[in-house]
Parts: C-alpha cells; structure tokens; sequence
C-alpha cells in the first residue's frame, strides 16, 4: 500500500481523499493522481492545479516518478509559511 | 552548535535567540533578526486566528537546505530559524529568523534570502479563520518574485 | 511616539525596543532588528576598546533627517535607531536598528537603508586602541558604494 | 568670535588647533581654512583632503558660505559611526 497525505487546501474534508492506494506494477505519482480524479472529481481538479508539487518519502519529485510498495506520496499546494 | 532550526508549537524569546547568536564568536559584528508577527487585519478583516499546518520531517529537511545553501552563500557565525506551528492569535510571533557575521551587508543579505525561501520552499501552509469561517492563505507572486532575485543576481551585493 | 531616536553612552535592551515596535499597532507583520557589536579583533589585531565621538545636536539632527526619509519611502509603522558614544569593549553592543512593517519587504529594506545612512552620513568617528596605541579607524568604500545603492534605484524592491 | 571645532582625526592633540577664530567681514569658511592652514601646517593638510566637510551652526555648507560673528564652525572628516 501506499501511504497518502494531502497538505493545506487538499487535505479539506470536503474532498474526503482516501489515506491509502494500493501499490502495483509501474505505479507512478501521475498514475495516482489520474485515478484519484477519476473517483473524487473536485480533489482531481485541484491536484492537477500547475502549482500542485509532489514529495516521495518525504523529497520532492517528477509526477512520472514511479512508486514502490511502501512508500509515502504527498499532494503539496503552494506553500504560505514565513 | 553554530546553526538552530526548530518548528515547535511554543513561543519564542527572541532575546534569548538573539543572546545566543551573539556568543557564538567574538569576531560577529553584526546581528539582523527578523520575527513575522500574526495581524490584526487580513485585507481589511478582522481575523480570529492563524493555523499553521507543516509536513514533519520534510520541514525539517527544507529548512536544512535553506540553511545550508545561505552558509555557502555568505561568511556567516551562525543561524537560528524558529517557525511555530499550530493556532496562533493576532499579535503572536510566527516565525523568527537570525544571522551572526562580521558584517552588516552579509548578515542582512542572508536574513533576507532565509525569509524569501521560508516563504517560498519550507513546508507550511496557513490557514486564516475569520467571524467562524476558515481559509486556507494563497501564495502571492510577489512572494515568488522575491525569492526569484537570488537566482538571478547570484552576486548581488 | 512612532519613532525613537537616542543616542546614549548607557546600553540598550533589544528585548524591550522590540517589545515597543510590537506594540505599535496590530498590523505589523514585520520586525527586522539590526544589532552592531564590537568586534574582538580588528585587521586581525585584538583590540582593547573602541570610542565612539559624535557632535552632539547636529548627530540627533541628521538621525532625524536619515528617519523622515526612510518613512517618506516605505509604509512602516514605527523605527527605532539607537547609537551609543563614548568608550565600548568588545562585545559591546554600539547601535541598534528596528523598524516595524506590514510586511517583511520594507521592514528588511528600512533597516538596511538606515544603516547604511549611519554608517555614511550620521555624525559619528570611531576610534580604536590596540595595544596601547589609539588609531581613528578610516571610513569603508564599501559603506559608501552600499550608501549609494539608494540613490541609483529609488524603486528598488 | 567664532568657535572652531575640530572632529575625529582633525581633532587630535597632536594638531593642537585653536578654539576660536577672530570674525572678519567677508570671511568664510574656505578663508578660516586657510588662515589655519599657514599657522598649522600640518593640520592644514588634513583639512584640505577631499573628503573633509564643513557645518555652520551644526548645518553643512559650502566652503564659500560667510560666517558670521558667534557661529559655530565645525570640520568634519568622514564619518564613521553604526
């Protein structure tokens, strides 16, 4: 499995986003976030807003980064802090 | 230990920060500080309070590389960056940012290159609540534009 | 009293000017300090005391001048500038710079600023004793190149 | 009589400089300059380096600017303060 988190305006209730996705052969962040649209259309837009950056395990990557089992993805809106 | 990067939910002393940067060396000549504070106001509204949320860990390491990319930057004794997280009221102290060096040129250079990527790259996200509504804080390009000069003037004095 | 500005042979408490620039009003977002000590060494050479002489009245004068045109040019809500004369060890604090802002740009752009005034126009001559002997330390073309900055590109952001 | 005051280096003992100069009409600061210049020689040299300014009653002036009877004459190398 892989373990999902949403940051800032994505993790709103209101998109009511899964914690989990289930790992498979050739899973990439793009991957993901394709099937997540597919299921919560309103989450699906913001994630495909051209700001929204994505981390593995905690470092930022290339949406065609490929996932392994395990791992930890993070959906990250600009950042507003300082 | 010549830098300190902390996010901590508890209020800071800048005193005492600022005590520290300056023991560090008897050679620092020049201490800049800076401290974000809550305001009252938001585009002319009143506000309740300020959340923070960050990513734990990832924080962490973006502000290790914030940091070590401004000590190969400039001669500096040291940095402390501070940045609460959790709910804060107007007028409390957000996030404070120190640099001990020789010289002022360097010492405010950093501190302000740390703040623009602070606001730019470090985990954090704002959330305003205002008369019982909640929401979360955009990004502004003048943010984004500011942090740009550093890219593109690497030896601006 | 939005500004403040002294020049003491006493010390100053950093804690307590912040505390002021604060307290101004509930839309600072910004408070950038700018603290300069008395380096330890000086060309390599440990020095024993640093003397600060000023020409009293017109040294207050000119840091009223330095003041009202630092606030003709960004929206700040409160600056403090504080100078002391007479004779500093090393480690003494010599002169303080605060200013209170909406937001971080003018608050870290002020500060600069006035230092860069005081270091260039306001009326004060440091004298350093090494080993005895007692030398007027020489002005900097790098304060007066930094000085100059201001005037080229009033825009500046 | 106008008061004379000599700042940092100009200052030092060493110049022994006087107090006060005798007010002449038409006289200014350029001719106090140079009248010190011949009793001093060696602090006239300091006062001629290019960078030294001159204040009339704690306001710089011109080395032209006329003095008048009372006022406070002060030369002033270049500073060295924050």
């Amino acid at each position: 499995m892989i373990k999902l988190l949403f940051f800032g305006r994505l993790g709103d209730a209101t998109y009511a986003a899964p914690e989990v996705f289930e790992a498979s052969v050739g899973l990439t962040a793009a991957g993901v976030r394709d099937a997540l649209s597919s299921l919560y259309p309103a989450l699906g837009r913001a994630l495909f807003e051209p700001q929204v950056l994505v981390s593995v395990d905690r470092v930022i990557v290339d949406w065609q980064q490929p996932l392994l089992d395990g791992c930890e993805l993070a959906f990250l809106p600009p950042v507003t802090g300082g | 230990m010549r830098n300190r990067l902390v996010v901590q939910l508890v209020d800071f002393d800048l005193a005492a920060e600022y005590r520290r940067l300056c023991e560090l060396d008897g050679a620092v000549g020049a201490v800049v500080t800076f401290c974000g504070l809550v305001r009252d106001c938001e585009q002319q509204a009143p506000i309740d309070s300020l959340t923070l949320q960050h990513y734990p860990g990832m924080t962490e390491a973006s502000l290790g590389d914030i940091v070590a990319s401004a000590d190969r930057r400039w001669p500096l004794h040291g940095i402390t960056i501070i940045h609460r997280v959790g709910e804060l009221l107007p007028r409390d102290q957000i996030v404070f940012v120190g640099v001990a060096s020789g010289h002022r040129a360097a010492a405010f250079q950093a501190a302000d290159y740390l703040m623009d990527y602070l606001k730019t790259r470090a985990m954090f996200w704002k959330n305003v609540a205002h008369g019982g509504e909640r929401q979360w804080v955009d990004c502004k390009d003048s943010d984004r534009q500011a942090a740009h000069r550093w890219s593109q003037d690497p030896k601006r004095q």
